[in-house]
């Protein structure tokens, strides 16, 4: 037995034992010991973080005369580390407190954490498949484990979990047409038949692949146009489990894509093909799906008032930014591609605990009904602080380098348009993230939040870690740099040269040890002036200027709706929700012609209409 | 305004019981009525006769006689005519019906003379302190409120005597106008002339 | 409390005090000099003589060549004009926006209505001593004092602060239980402004013997408390 | 080791620099404005005298721990990004960053001022800083093109080769001779970011009292001032880099850091502002059409 058939069993039983066990009180605690014990297998095998040679488990299978098997590289053990993290973070989360809370409420906190764990199962069963079909299982493993998460929650959940499993059929069902390409091409599903005919494809071929293997995976990741199912699914799933599903479960699909388009077709054929009557060419056009998804994605986010959904919301923006860095095939861009997975993880995962710890204390999520909490959860706020820092990309956080990093590249290939894309998004990131913030922790406390305190140090541990990493791997981004290294050699693409600080090159670098350094001594210096001063006396909030009216605590003032009224002025007028309306009208004409298709069955002979029917199919396979 | 229309309005407002009449001028019409008709003469003037705007209420106090009078100024917009409704209401009790329900922004008018008389609106949605929110005291227009005792009594004075004003005064000038010399109705300019 | 009483209460001027180390004198002195060439002003128009601030602040006397600048929170503002007749209701305001300026912070009244009421001397509703309710450094009288006149009182405020006697602001910490009586005998006994005066006494030493008095014991006993929201864990 | 030695050296001295340079260019609006209006104006030392000043007050009023930390990060943050600007005979850490870093550092500042305006819970300040972020949104998508155009001309983001490849001709290979539509739309974009008017909508002191600065006393607003002189250097100093061949040496340097801010001073004080629409509709739509002009005339 080697290392993969450990992990692989350690996070069977994570499932079996957290399914069984679903009544215990221990349960939460027991999950999250067990997945720190997936967590130490991933961190045995590391040396595929640093290039080492492949693992293959000495399990495998065969289905109809086609091998399945299993087996782990250092992509796989890249998105293995980021998912079993945010699930031991998730459950730490999950099995303390929070869960006797969520059990008053009337919830299951153990199917919760039995939900969790049978995704990083499934999820890491897609990791580790090694050949197109045991990807494909894989893929429908964790859709229909995603599901279940999605649901726990029960009532309105449901019908957004039901909404996605609806796009994520018909997203199964172009990836199955994409394999049945590709077996009658090769007879085979095993990825080096593929990447063996791959360079002898006509454009076609690739094209109907790639638009099959985008389509089936991006649905997953809220490509536009089918990114309208994700935020409500995730924003309403219980806070820990949001944090997991948010922080990696849509970045399966960008591992199937690498895989598939990247390391098997390769990219530099879809860089080839040119688009009739315009100047992009295939992978042009991918580039462009992924950054209007940002731009849409992140201006919807603006406008939502509940702090779930604006997080979620993000979130598929941020997806847009991972693809494009994938996509750009230098070293740069898809060193930043990769690493914003890993950083974006950290900093979503925190930023949805952090939330979910204000609703544990507040019961409520909603923008305009928070505010001033900061004196009262001073380390959620701080947890929040550090994870909106990155969310936005700002220095000295991590989702500044990976962001750097694509930015860089998109500077180097000379793509302007993309380059004011990806730069919109992150300046739309900072309007909304501080939004966030100042609903939430800044501005007057309400009178009924006077009381709450902190919350327990079961639900702070793994945000403070989380941030903690979030922060870590800003000042030192080499270390992630070096997993993601291995990564972009899995996947067969040139490496981006780096050091601990990160990046050196000859046309600008990137030094982040020493600029987290002059930015911290700088902060002491401002510190230095600022306490030169005489010392400060804190004042109640309500000292406050107002024009000369005193102020009274059942008076609210605090500035929380329509945040941006001054740009809602401008680009108010712009939000068409023409997608929701495309949605609903699919949805319409898919109900009427169903509804068709009843009357016609009901009114005439069903007997006769099933003789027609037997006779079109007849005619059409005998034919 | 034509003379037909002022005709009209003399034939409408005959209507009322005791009514008197006076034109200032064409567009100045006086209505001098019994406390009881003015809300019968209002409902009128509004229902009927385009008076929808009422610009002010205002007091006065005749203490000798011991009455309020309260004017309504009425204005119509279409024959830009003001009438002004007087009525007089005893001092005691002060009491007196509000025409909010006639005239909604009657309220503010009547919550103002209340503060500043003490004379009671039944019927009007808020009597509470409108402007002198500080104000403890009794109302402050009533004549027979002393401002200037009670001046003397709250606050006291900045001493106020400079070497100018000392030499000025040996000289026979000085302040030439002293409180006392204002109560009693001489005042310098008067003097001189 | 009857106001006869209240006038025995005697304000002592705080007379300018240096520190013995030479190297502090040579700084507070330095600071002194700036506080004098920096004022910023709060102008609280209450009545006609904010009329005459706009000429003096523009090109015609420009005030921004002493160093004036008109500001507009109380927080950012050194000194506070009052321009005008300070009815009650407005007293009120000004004591609030007063107790929000930053020490060192200096009161000049405009127009004659500051120093005793002016043309409304008789008024049931305009407060007329104002340093019976906050210390005033200085009266510019007149009815409406021009320009000229404005900024003669601002220089010699700026003389004043150079020579470190502006200390008029101590005064209020010192001596609060006196303004504060003449501020309850006007409104109130349930009167209470959002600044915590006597902790800020207390925080910066400032307090004296009479800070405390009956009537902040009244104050205490009615006030809803002014404690910050700390941090807590 | 030496070297080390000589580039710490360099990030102290760098920010003292830009801090007295900054005090001039301060004093040098003001003086511009007052004689725009016809008035004398302050003398050479009053942006010190103001700070020592408001540094100097005795009582200061904080609404927090956080209050106290956003003015940290908002003078921090620019004494940092200064020392990621070249000067003559100092290049501090500036092949450490880069132009794109440097962009985003100085958010660092805006962001903590926000948060520690936001902890006062003062509802005029939370909407300047809506309007601050809103205005930022604004002028950093041409700046930003700007970047792009002069990244992709000199085939570098690192600003001390972009000087270096802009010193080798004089002024035929300034940035401002090559890439003259880029440099007008940069020149629009450092003009709205420093917020004067007409671009100075969240501040509007009539209306919402200064905006973020309403709660802001004593040694707060002293920082604020700080903040400004850092500011005023730091965006001068950046267009003179990018656009105008940057510093041979301390003389053309200076003359050229204050030649720039001229310009939108002199522009700022004819002008009642605009409101947060249209001034979003104004810098979307002349600056970034020039700059995607260049941009094209760049890429070819």
């Amino acid at each position: 037995m080697n290392t993969l058939d450990a992990l692989l069993l350690i996070s069977l039983l994570t499932a079996l034992a957290s399914g069984l066990g679903q009544g215990h009180r221990l349960i939460g605690w027991i999950t999250a010991l067990l997945f720190s014990l997936q967590f130490v297998a991933i961190m045995v095998m590391g040396s595929l973080g640093y290039g080492g040679a492949v693992v293959e488990a000495s399990i495998s299978l065969s289905i109809f005369g086609h091998p399945v098997s299993w087996r782990f590289d250092g992509l796989s053990w890249f998105f293995a580390l980021i998912t079993i993290g945010a699930a031991l973070a998730s459950s730490i989360f999950a099995a303390g407190s929070w869960a006797e809370d969520y059990r008053k409420h009337g919830g299951k906190p153990g199917l919760l954490q039995f939900a969790i764990a049978l995704n990083v199962f499934t999820m890491l069963l897609l990791l580790a498949s090694g050949d197109l079909l045991t990807l494909f299982i894989g893929w429908e493993l964790a859709s229909w484990s995603s599901l279940l998460l999605m649901m726990v929650a029960g009532g309105k959940a449901k019908n957004f979990a039901l909404r996605y499993i609806v796009y994520a059929t018909g997203g199964a069902m172009a990836v199955l047409a994409g394999l049945g390409i590709i077996f009658q091409l090769t007879g085979s599903f095993a990825y080096a038949d593929l990447a063996a005919i791959a360079p002898s494809l006509s454009t076609l071929q690739i094209v109907s692949l790639s638009i099959l293997f985008v389509f089936g995976f991006g649905i997953k990741l809220g490509l536009m146009p089918f990114h309208l199912w994700q935020a409500d699914a995730y924003a309403e799933t219980p806070g820990p489990g949001a944090a997991f599903l948010g922080a990696i479960s849509s970045r399966m699909a960008l591992f199937a894509i690498a895989v598939v388009l990247v390391q098997l077709i390769g990219l530099v054929k879809l860089i080839n093909i040119e688009i009739p009557f315009t100047f992009l060419s295939f992978r042009d056009l991918l580039l462009w799906v992924a950054a209007l998804t940002i731009i849409f994605t992140t201006f919807t986010a603006l406008r939502q008032n509940d702090a779930r959904r604006l997080l979620a919301w993000h979130g598929i923006g941020q997806g847009g930014y991972m693809l494009i860095g994938i996509l750009l095939l230098d070293p740069l861009g898809s060193a930043g591609g990769l690493m914003h997975i890993f950083n974006y993880a950290t900093y979503q995962a925190a930023l949805f605990l952090a939330v979910s710890a204000v609703i544990y204390r507040t019961k409520t999520a909603d923008l305009n009904q928070l505010g001033g909490l900061v004196t009262r959860m001073p380390l959620t706020f701080l947890v929040m602080l550090i994870g909106i820092i990155g969310l936005a990309g700002i220095p000295p956080m991590n989702g500044f380098v990976s962001k750097w990093l694509i930015y860089r590249s998109l500077i180097v290939e000379g793509m302007p348009l993309l380059f004011i894309a990806t730069v919109i998004g992150t300046l739309g990131t900072i309007l909304s993230v501080y939004k966030l913030i100042h609903n939430t922790f800044l501005g007057q406390l309400r009178l009924e939040h006077e009381q709450i305190r902190e919350v327990p140090w079961s639900m702070l541990l793994p945000m403070l870690v989380l941030s903690t990493v979030v922060f870590v791997t800003g000042f030192m981004p080499g270390l992630v740099l070096d997993w993601v290294v291995a990564a972009q050699a899995a996947l067969g693409i040139p490496q981006v040269a780096h050091h601990l600080g990160g990046i050196e090159s000859a046309h600008g670098s990137l030094d982040m040890i020493w600029i987290s350094g002059v930015l911290f001594s700088g902060f002491g210096i401002g510190a230095l002036l600022f306490y030169s001063g005489n010392k400060t006396k804190h004042v109640h909030q309500l000292d406050n200027y107002a024009g000369g009216h005193f102020l009274t605590a059942d008076t609210r003032y605090h500035y929380t709706n329509n945040f941006y009224a001054g740009l809602m002025h401008y680009i108010g007028s712009w939000y068409r929700n023409s997608f929701q309306w495309l949605e609903s009208s699919l949805v319409s004409v898919v109900s009427l012609l169903s509804g068709f298709t009843q009357i016609l069955f009901h009114s005439f002979h069903p007997a006769l209409f099933l003789l027609i029917t037997a006779t079109l199919s007849l005619y059409f396979f005998a034919g | 305004m034509s003379i037909a229309h002022s005709q009209n309005l003399n034939v409408l407002l005959q209507e009322i019981e005791g009514i008197q009449l006076t034109f200032h001028n064409p567009r100045r019409l006086r209505a001098d009525i019994a406390a009881e008709a003015l809300p019968a003469l209002l409902a009128l003037l509004r229902g009927r006769a385009s008076y929808v705007h009422l610009s002010a209420i205002s007091c006065v106090d005749w203490i000798d006689d011991n009455q309020f009078e309260l004017v309504y100024h009425l204005w119509s917009y279409e024959t830009s005519v003001l009438i002004s409704a007087h009525i007089r209401v005893p001092r005691d009790p002060g009491i007196y019906l509000s025409v909010f329900d006639i005239y909604t922004p009657a309220a503010f008018f009547e919550r103002d003379i209340h503060e500043m008389f003490g004379l009671y609106f039944e019927g009007s949605p808020d009597m509470s302190k409108f402007i002198l929110t500080e104000w403890n005291g009794p109302p402050p227009m009533r004549k027979d409120f002393d401002s200037e005792k009670w001046v003397m009594e709250t606050f006291s004075w900045q001493q106020y005597h400079p070497d100018w004003l000392q030499e000025l005064e040996q000289q026979g000038g000085g302040i030439v106008s002293t409180p006392e010399s204002i109560r009693a109705g001489n005042r310098p300019m008067e003097n001189k002339s | 409390m009857k106001k006869s009483d209240l006038d025995k209460v005697k304000i002592k001027q705080i007379p300018a005090q240096k520190r013995t180390n030479p190297f502090a004198n040579v700084f507070d002195e330095f600071v002194g000099f700036c506080r004098s060439r920096s004022m910023f002003m709060l102008h609280y128009c209450t009545g006609c003589g904010a009329i005459e601030l706009p000429p003096a602040m523009t090109s015609r006397f420009d005030m921004e060549r002493l160093g004036i600048q008109p500001m507009v929170s109380p927080r950012q503002a050194d000194i506070l004009l009052i321009t005008g007749y300070v009815s009650i209701k407005t007293l009120k305001r000004v004591i609030l926006t007063y107790e929000q300026m930053a020490a060192p912070k200096y009161v000049i009244g405009i127009c004659s209505c500051t120093v005793n009421g002016g043309m409304y001397w008789q008024s049931y509703a305009t407060a007329k001593k104002l340093d019976e309710y906050f210390p005033v450094d200085l009266y510019i009288a007149g009815c409406m004092p021009r320009p000229e006149a404005v900024i003669e009182g601002l220089q010699q405020l700026m003389q004043k602060i150079k020579a470190n006697e502006a200390n008029s602001w101590k005064q209020y910490y010192k001596n609060y239980d006196y303004f504060l009586g003449n501020q309850q005998h006007l409104f109130g006994n349930n009167w209470q402004t959002p600044t915590d005066v006597i902790g800020e006494a207390e925080t910066y030493q400032l307090a004296g013997p009479n800070t405390l008095g009956e009537h902040t014991k009244i104050l205490q006993s009615v006030q809803t408390p002014l404690k910050p929201l700390e941090m807590k864990l | 080791m030496n070297e080390t030695f000589l580039t710490i050296t360099e990030v102290i001295m760098m920010p003292i620099v830009a801090f007295i340079i900054g005090l001039f260019m301060v004093l040098m609006m003001r003086k511009l404005a007052a004689r725009i209006q016809r008035r004398i104006g302050p003398g050479v030392f009053q942006p010190l005298y103001d700070i020592v000043k408001l540094y100097g007050k005795q009582t200061q009023i904080s609404h927090g721990l956080i209050h106290d930390i956003g003015i940290i990060m908002a003078v921090g943050g620019y004494v940092a990004a200064v020392t990621l600007l070249p000067v003559p005979g100092m290049n501090g850490i500036a092949d450490k960053g880069g132009i794109i870093t440097l962009t985003y550092l100085l958010m660092v500042p805006s962001l903590g001022l926000a948060l520690g305006v936001g902890q006062c819970a003062n509802p005029n300040g939370s909407i300047g800083i809506s309007r601050a972020l809103t205005s930022m949104l604004a002028y950093d998508i041409p700046f930003i093109i700007v970047i792009f155009g002069v990244a992709t001309h000199f085939s570098s983001t690192s600003l001390v080769s972009i000087i270096a490849a802009q010193q080798v001709g004089g002024f035929g290979t300034w940035g401002i001779s090559e890439m003259p539509l880029l440099a007008l739309a940069g020149l629009f974009a450092l003009h709205a970011s420093l917020g004067k008017h007409p671009f100075e909508i969240y501040v509007a002191p009539a209306e919402i009292a200064t905006g973020p600065m309403v709660e802001m006393g004593g040694k707060f607003l002293g920082g604020l001032f700080v903040m400004q002189s850092f500011q005023l250097y730091a965006a001068s100093v950046l267009y003179v880099s990018l656009f105008l061949g940057g510093g041979e040496n301390w003389v053309t340097f200076l003359l050229k850091c204050f030649a720039v801010l001229i310009i939108p001073f002199a522009i700022a004080y004819l002008f009642p502002r605009y409101r947060t629409e249209d001034l979003v509709r104004l810098m979307w739509k002349w600056p970034v059409m020039l700059a995607l002009l260049g941009i094209a005339f760049v890429m070819n």
